[in-house]
């Protein structure tokens, strides 16, 4: 189906590009690191659902050539649970941004790792609202400016692997766009994995979030991914704990997947029927 | 003479999981709320029993996400809630009407405003359920009197989704949904049951989901088909990929407005008693029917020229129906338990809106054929 | 031809009053090709209070649904009985037990007072039964439905290990009904 | 660079946002804004085809394509 | 003349927010949308200024939440979103509509259904706010089409959200609330503010936060004081305890539709320009009644009778004011962004509906004079 | 203020009492305990807020003699946002049921926490949607019934002191009813807790989940508290590792207050006026 | 129990609705049902005053009232 | 008694025509007794493509916001010259940077065509206040408003620091409009 050496155009509707993003906007790589998951892994595009919310991040559910449900903001997953649960041959792919992930979707996002469902949610983390042009999220952290936030922010954020992770989800990896082999190989482990699983993936908004907090253009933040963050574990942490870890936080096989567990019910239930 | 594996006594509520079934439905999402919750209690059991899906959702607003995602994989779906959960629906209700995508929505009415009088009978979200979503729309919305017509309007509300790609709301209410009575349940093709039309567009040819045929309906293809396509709330081009360009917004928004309000009469459901030769109608919907029909027909009995518009579709409203209905008579009478939704349309709807009156009743008890009956009197000049 | 009957089933939550009413009804309607309505109160006054069930029973469709005047009264607490007696139609029925009420006979009504659940608990030994014996005394008396019917009704709800039981609480009923009748 | 072998730097000046990103973190230094401020390779004899411009680039207007040699077209 | 730092050049969303602050706001909660948004990001910065507080929750429903809570401890409270977010408000809005709750709510209205048409102006969303919620319930909507009025009608919606205990609706609308024009705020005083009606019960006496006063009004108790009583979505007596009394439920029900629908004449408010011998009304609000009034001007110049009444309050609706205003005009043309919403209440209102006309526009754009110009000259009979 | 001994009394709302919970439900021993705490630290009742939601935990609001904001389903913690950061000098005390606060207010939860606002959330954990007549709660867990599972649920429970923990609770702490003294105590520290803080009491539904699940009555229920529960920690944990424990699990005071907090927001905000 | 101590049970009838924890955890068996089936003091010498059911009585029908000596009213 | 003027502002969205537009309608509004209104082109649209901002000046009430055809187009960029300069209204003025845009004169405007852009680079050599400069062309050329007016508008809303820089990019373009004029 797919050719074996990987060109974009493939899994694209080349129709939207250029696309809509910022130039520097970190959400191209984060797409451009999915096509590539998607491509190695041999997935036929007719499989998969990419099921998005609203944001900035959300759009990229209309740039890839799979089927595609762009749908409102927050409730991406309850969408993709739908999608999933009743076809459950789909591999159900969630990208949202962390204002729809964690602000108004917050629910949905424990819901879903608590059942295990087999779905692939990808926040794409800017610790911003990009769309609506600058607004602190709960993942901005506190001290920071927004346009919400003028006096800096003195909302905490959420640790959202560990989010994840206590709310039941069975693989819950972390990366950032700077590090997009990383980026693309977790996704492919995310993918494949049976159940629900979740890849933060830090990525910048220079427009808002860079320029209000002075942290520079897209390379000067994508610096930042490069010396701020460490692999899991790594020795750096010792002297400077404030280092953000990335890689895989959790993978858990022995949980059963919510659809398989469903078809059990439905095989109870023809039997018992009467 | 009846088989009777195929008579049941049972509530309301489960009439409508019946029609359902009848008609296909195979996902149903819902979130738990009196006097609602019956439905999914019985889908619970009776959907995997078919290779079905029943889930519950953290909330209404997953459920009503999880019936839209559900449908576009090719299934027949629904959800079930009372007037809170309807509220919380509203901005998925929206997308479904936005992006046409077949569902059914059962909203058992409770008394309201707000958490209201949640184990006692109205029929206050007449209104709500046209108005509930932002923006212009249309909306079909349905009812019934008696667990016969449950099954039917409840098959017919599928039958609706599925021809209109639109949602579809079945406005049962709290006596009708959970008094007992009995189910005549038809053979499999007693009852029409409309399936989903999809595309015969071939894989590799342009398919395009937004472009309604010349008989008006746009057919579907599966998520996980061959047709790679994009939904979206926003106003979308033929293909449903976003777009603002003004032309496209409003022919969009028209045909959404189009598709239903221009179908209205074939679209309308009703019942008549007794109309004839009738100097006053009643016209009701729902249980109130019940105490209107009851009412006529001991008035009847005693000389009295009254007869019954029982309304099964209340939205789009069936205008013309109820002004033909009502040109002969001397007084029409609107049996409902609100402040008056559908009296108002009624008046828009006759020649002569100053012959329309109220009897209503909102106090979480069921209107009944006395409480008619004095209105009646008033009207004829008798007092009470 | 039958007249219209309407019942008020009354009594506390665990007493199976509902269920008896809704089994009365089913026959009716499955077994004995009538019209048959059922409906309760709803909601947290049901749980704590009194419980009360409505059933009316006809050969013509029934249009509204509630009782208002109920032609048979059944009140197995006496709550219910001070609440709901006064409601009961002029010369109709009053079905009561006599361990949980004490009927003060204020209404004109026919008052019939038995000894229901002493009766169970002295024959069958489970309290769980007595409401089929409230239905067994209900038709014995009122001749309703037949017996036979309801017990269609228990096939088809109840395991088989507890027919015997429910059959001989229903004859019970039955029994003490018929006899007053007689 | 691996003998033999050539690297083609395909960039889509359409799609090119200008963001620097590519030519910033290019380890070789192979690329450059030309007048437009769209990337451009410069130096692409330099390239080791890592790939990293094209894994980072957020618009995906640069493809890196190895060829066998010069006599491939 | 003027001192200069009462002359703002502002958007009409920050409008809101000076007379959001010179009525008394003291609290706000909400959750960013276009084109609202500008309303939250100015209050995030003005109101810590003056002691008061700003919230960003997780969504709209906590926004409408947070803003219920806050009222009861005795501030003036109010929040801000579009259509989408104020579909996900409705519950709660109708559980202050139950509790009688003041607080103020602007929906500054984009393109729908759903996610729509966000960054474009429209007016689809009057309906929703008077019939959004599920149950029978009363409304106070408003809206102004230029910045003063933006101001006038923001101060005005905090004292009828107190002088009704009741959730007051700012239906502005995308091009209001994005464009920039003069403002000149008024010194303190020059536009009356009312202020919350506290009882005075004192401590120790049995005080009934729902029972009317002789003059309709509720005076409250806030939340700390002496006073402690319960508020509750569900039905509930005059002490705020739940109830489902048939009795108590349909005054209350009556009460809460009453005490709006029966001050319609006092709440109304409108503009009116050359009405006195116009044979031809525009009735419009909001943005498009810019156009209205810019075409009426021009035509005015040419001698055609024309005048405009422009609607600032759009719901309790005001249908005396309408029916009399029209009543000597040949032809009534409502001029609004949408399928036709407030012609519907002009039809129900005037005397001879066939000669209401309708001037829409739903494609994302701002009706233009010249599209209200095309439809005057075709009901004149003199084609495009 | 409040006199010395302890009386249910002084309160309570005795209007309505008996209240409306069914013979034996745990609720009303959550009620007592409150009081009781509420006596202990000697509060004044006009400084204390309970915002509740909907579901028979929910009624609790209507029984005592506090101001009482009896909310919608979900929702008790958003409207008690407002309540405190409007005016933080009150004692904002919210109970919730297992449903009400993780199912359809699960995202309230999680932002309240995050926030670090100085509220009280009690989760009345009875495993099950009692007001509703015994649907599954995200609570109830795995292989349980309920009348919307009639084949056994499928769905996993959250850990909800993990949850509340992970989110940013500063004070996480759990009991049951059984405990009715460790209530109390944990209650108490609660309430005195400045931040967020969770206390979830386990407490007994004969009427659906006990029926339901063959658990007996409210007595076998209590013993299945005293038996299945051990203190944080306790060396029973080594033979039984499925022991639900006891206890506070967190207790962070280094953490800002969110309406302390924003007063220094208003203060930076009243310099910088201009 | 304290020496020079009578404790009283303040048992609220009406309240009580039977469901019988005070009288299964009681620790010394003070308590036990009436003919109404709602809980009874029939043993308050045993009592030590230990208030475990009113603590747990979740319908706020029991108090435990400690009294000094038989002199008091 | 002046004109009403529709101006159309156009560019892409860093060259600041936003904030040139607004600044311009403020000053006429708060320095120089005039009604204007600004209005600009919202979404996803507006941060990609060409931005675009109307200003309406007017000595009497401004009720229509909406510019359709702008007497005065100022274009920045290539693309927004294209895209607009076939709304200008006959005999308008139009207003391009020399460096980004090469006119066509397809249309009947007075075309001005100024090097504003390298001028501000060369003398202040921050691309910063760009927008100011082509505000001086503007009012240069149009007398629109007084440049006093705009610096009026400046002062409260720019750092002191950065007055100056301003008030010399405000002269650079006034000089080059009004040299074209005289
Ligand atoms: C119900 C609702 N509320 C609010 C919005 C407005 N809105 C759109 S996107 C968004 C947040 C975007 O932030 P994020 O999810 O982080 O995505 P990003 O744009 O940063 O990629 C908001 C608040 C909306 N569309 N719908
Ligand atoms: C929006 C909305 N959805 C659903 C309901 C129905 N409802 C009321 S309480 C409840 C759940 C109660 O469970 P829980 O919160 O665990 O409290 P419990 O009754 O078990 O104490 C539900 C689903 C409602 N009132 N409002
Ligand atoms: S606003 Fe931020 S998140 Fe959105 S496209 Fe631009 S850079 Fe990306
Ligand atoms: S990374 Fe891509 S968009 Fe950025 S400069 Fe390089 S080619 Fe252009
Ligand atoms: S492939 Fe590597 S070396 Fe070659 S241009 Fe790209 S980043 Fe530079
Ligand atoms: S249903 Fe359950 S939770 Fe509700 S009052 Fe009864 S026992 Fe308690
Ligand atoms: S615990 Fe309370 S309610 Fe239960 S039996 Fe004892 S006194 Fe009665
Ligand atoms: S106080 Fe203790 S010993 Fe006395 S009756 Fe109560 S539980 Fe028993
Ligand atoms: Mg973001
Ligand atoms: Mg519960």
């Amino acid at each position: 189906m797919t050719k074996e050496r990987f060109d974009f155009k493939d899994y694209i509707r080349p129709r939207f590009f250029p696309h809509m993003w910022c130039p520097g906007c970190g959400h191209g790589i984060v797409l451009s690191s999915l096509l590539r998951a998607v491509h190695e892994l041999g997935l036929d595009k007719n499989d998969i659902v990419i099921t998005s919310g609203i944001g900035c991040s959300s759009r990229i559910s209309g740039y890839v050539d799979f089927h595609s449900l762009h749908t409102i903001h927050g409730r991406a997953l309850a969408f993709a649970t739908g999608v999933k649960l009743s076809k459950p041959e789909l591999k159900a792919i969630v990208p949202m941004g962390d204002g729809d992930a964690l602000a108004i979707g917050g629910n949905h996002f424990i819901h879903a790792a608590r059942r295990n469902i087999d779905i692939t949610a990808i926040v794409m983390n800017n610790r911003i609202y990009g769309m609506t042009g600058g607004q602190f999220s709960p993942l901005s952290g506190s001290g920071k400016k927004a346009t919400t936030a003028p006096y800096k922010t003195i909302d905490r954020e959420f640790d959202i692997a560990d989010l994840a992770r206590s709310a039941g989800a069975t693989f819950v990896a972390r990366s950032t766009v700077f590090h997009a082999i990383e980026c693309k190989d977790l996704l492919k482990k995310a993918i494949t994995h049976k159940g629900f699983s979740v890849v933060e993936i830090l990525t910048q908004c220079p427009t808002y979030y860079g320029r209000k907090n002075k942290e520079g253009d897209a390379i000067q933040m994508m610096e930042g991914y490069k010396n701020n963050t460490v692999k899991i574990g790594s020795k750096k942490l010792e002297d400077n704990p404030n280092l953000i870890q990335r890689g895989i936080f959790v993978e858990k096989t022995d949980v059963p997947e919510y659809c398989e567990a469903y078809d059990k019910i439905i095989q109870t239930a023809m039997k018992g029927k009467a | 003479m009846n088989n009777k594996n195929n008579i049941k006594f049972i509530q309301g509520n489960e009439a409508c999981v019946e029609g359902a079934i009848y008609a296909g439905l195979d996902f149903f999402a819902g979130y738990p709320i009196t006097p609602s919750t019956e439905i999914a209690e019985h889908l619970a059991s009776r959907l995997p029993q078919k290779g079905g899906k029943f889930i519950q959702m953290e909330d209404e607003i997953a459920s009503m996400g999880a019936v839209i995602g559900a449908s576009l994989t090719g299934h027949k779906v629904m959800t079930a809630t009372s007037g809170p959960g309807f509220s919380l629906k509203q901005e998925a209700l929206g997308y479904a009407c936005m992006a046409e995508i077949p569902c059914v929505i059962a909203n058992v009415q409770r008394g309201g405003p707000s958490t209201g009088n949640p184990t006692h009978v109205s029929q206050g979200d007449i209104n709500q359920a046209r108005w509930g979503t932002h923006g212009d729309h249309a909306i079909i919305a349905m009812t019934a009197s008696n667990h016969q017509d449950v099954f039917n309007i409840t098959v017919q509300a599928f039958n609706l989704a599925e021809t209109y790609r639109t949602p579809v709301i079945l406005l049962l209410d709290e006596v009708i949904g959970h008094m007992r009575e009995k189910l005549v349940i038809p053979e499999q093709g007693e009852i029409p049951v409309v399936e989903r039309l999809r595309t015969s567009v071939k894989k590799g040819v342009d398919y395009h989901p937004y472009l309604p045929r010349e008989d008006g309906r746009l057919p579907m293809s599966d998520f996980g088909g061959e047709h790679r396509y994009n939904v979206t709330g926003l106003f979308h081009d033929m293909w449903g990929f976003p777009s603002n360009d003004p032309k496209i917004v409003s022919e969009l928004l028209r045909h959404l407005v189009d598709k239903i309000e221009n179908n209205v009469n074939e679209i309308a459901m009703y019942k008549e008693y007794w109309l004839d030769d009738a100097d006053y109608i009643l016209i009701s919907y729902g249980s109130s029917a019940r105490s209107a029909v009851h009412m006529a027909r001991n008035r009847r009995a005693r000389g009295v020229k009254i007869g019954v518009l029982e309304l099964q579709t209340l939205w789009p409203f069936p205008a013309d129906i109820v002004r033909e209905k009502c040109a002969g008579a001397k007084a029409v009478i609107v049996v409902e338990m609100n402040m008056g939704q559908v009296v108002t349309q009624v008046k828009n709807a006759v020649d002569n809106p100053h012959n329309v009156f109220l009897a209503n009743r909102v106090d979480g008890e069921l209107i009944s054929p006395s409480d008619i009956k004095t209105l009646l009197r008033m009207i004829q000049g008798k007092g009470v | 031809m039958m007249e219209r009957s309407r019942l008020v089933f009354s009594g506390s939550g665990g007493q199976g009053i509902i269920t008896a009413s809704i089994i009365l009804a089913e026959a009716a309607v499955i077994y004995e090709n009538k019209n048959a309505i059922q409906s309760q109160s709803y909601g947290a006054a049901a749980r704590g209070g009194s419980t009360r069930s409505d059933v009316i029973i006809d050969d013509t469709e029934i249009f509204f649904p509630k009782v208002v005047q109920p032609n048979i009264l059944i009140s197995l607490t006496q709550e219910s009985y001070n609440k709901f007696a006064s409601i009961i139609r002029p010369g109709g029925l009053l079905l009561v037990d006599s361990k949980y009420v004490a009927v003060e006979k204020k209404v004109d009504a026919v008052h019939i007072n038995l000894p229901m659940y002493d009766t169970v608990m002295k024959e069958i030994g489970k309290p769980i039964v007595f409401n089929i014996c409230v239905l067994g005394a209900l038709i014995g008396v009122s001749k309703l439905i037949k017996p036979d019917s309801i017990l269609k009704v228990l096939e088809t709800t109840i395991a088989e290990d507890f027919m015997d039981m429910n059959k001989k609480a229903l004859d019970l009923g039955f029994e003490m009904g018929e006899k007053l009748r007689g | 660079m691996e003998k033999g072998k050539t690297v083609k730097h395909l960039i889509d000046k359409e799609w090119c946002k200008g963001c620097g990103i590519c030519i910033h973190f290019c380890p070789k230094k192979v690329l450059a804004f030309d007048e437009q401020e769209k990337a451009d390779a410069v130096r692409p004899e330099d390239c080791i085809a890592c790939r990293l411009c094209e894994l980072r680039c957020p618009d995906l207007a640069i493809q890196i394509i190895e060829q066998d040699g010069e006599n491939e077209q």
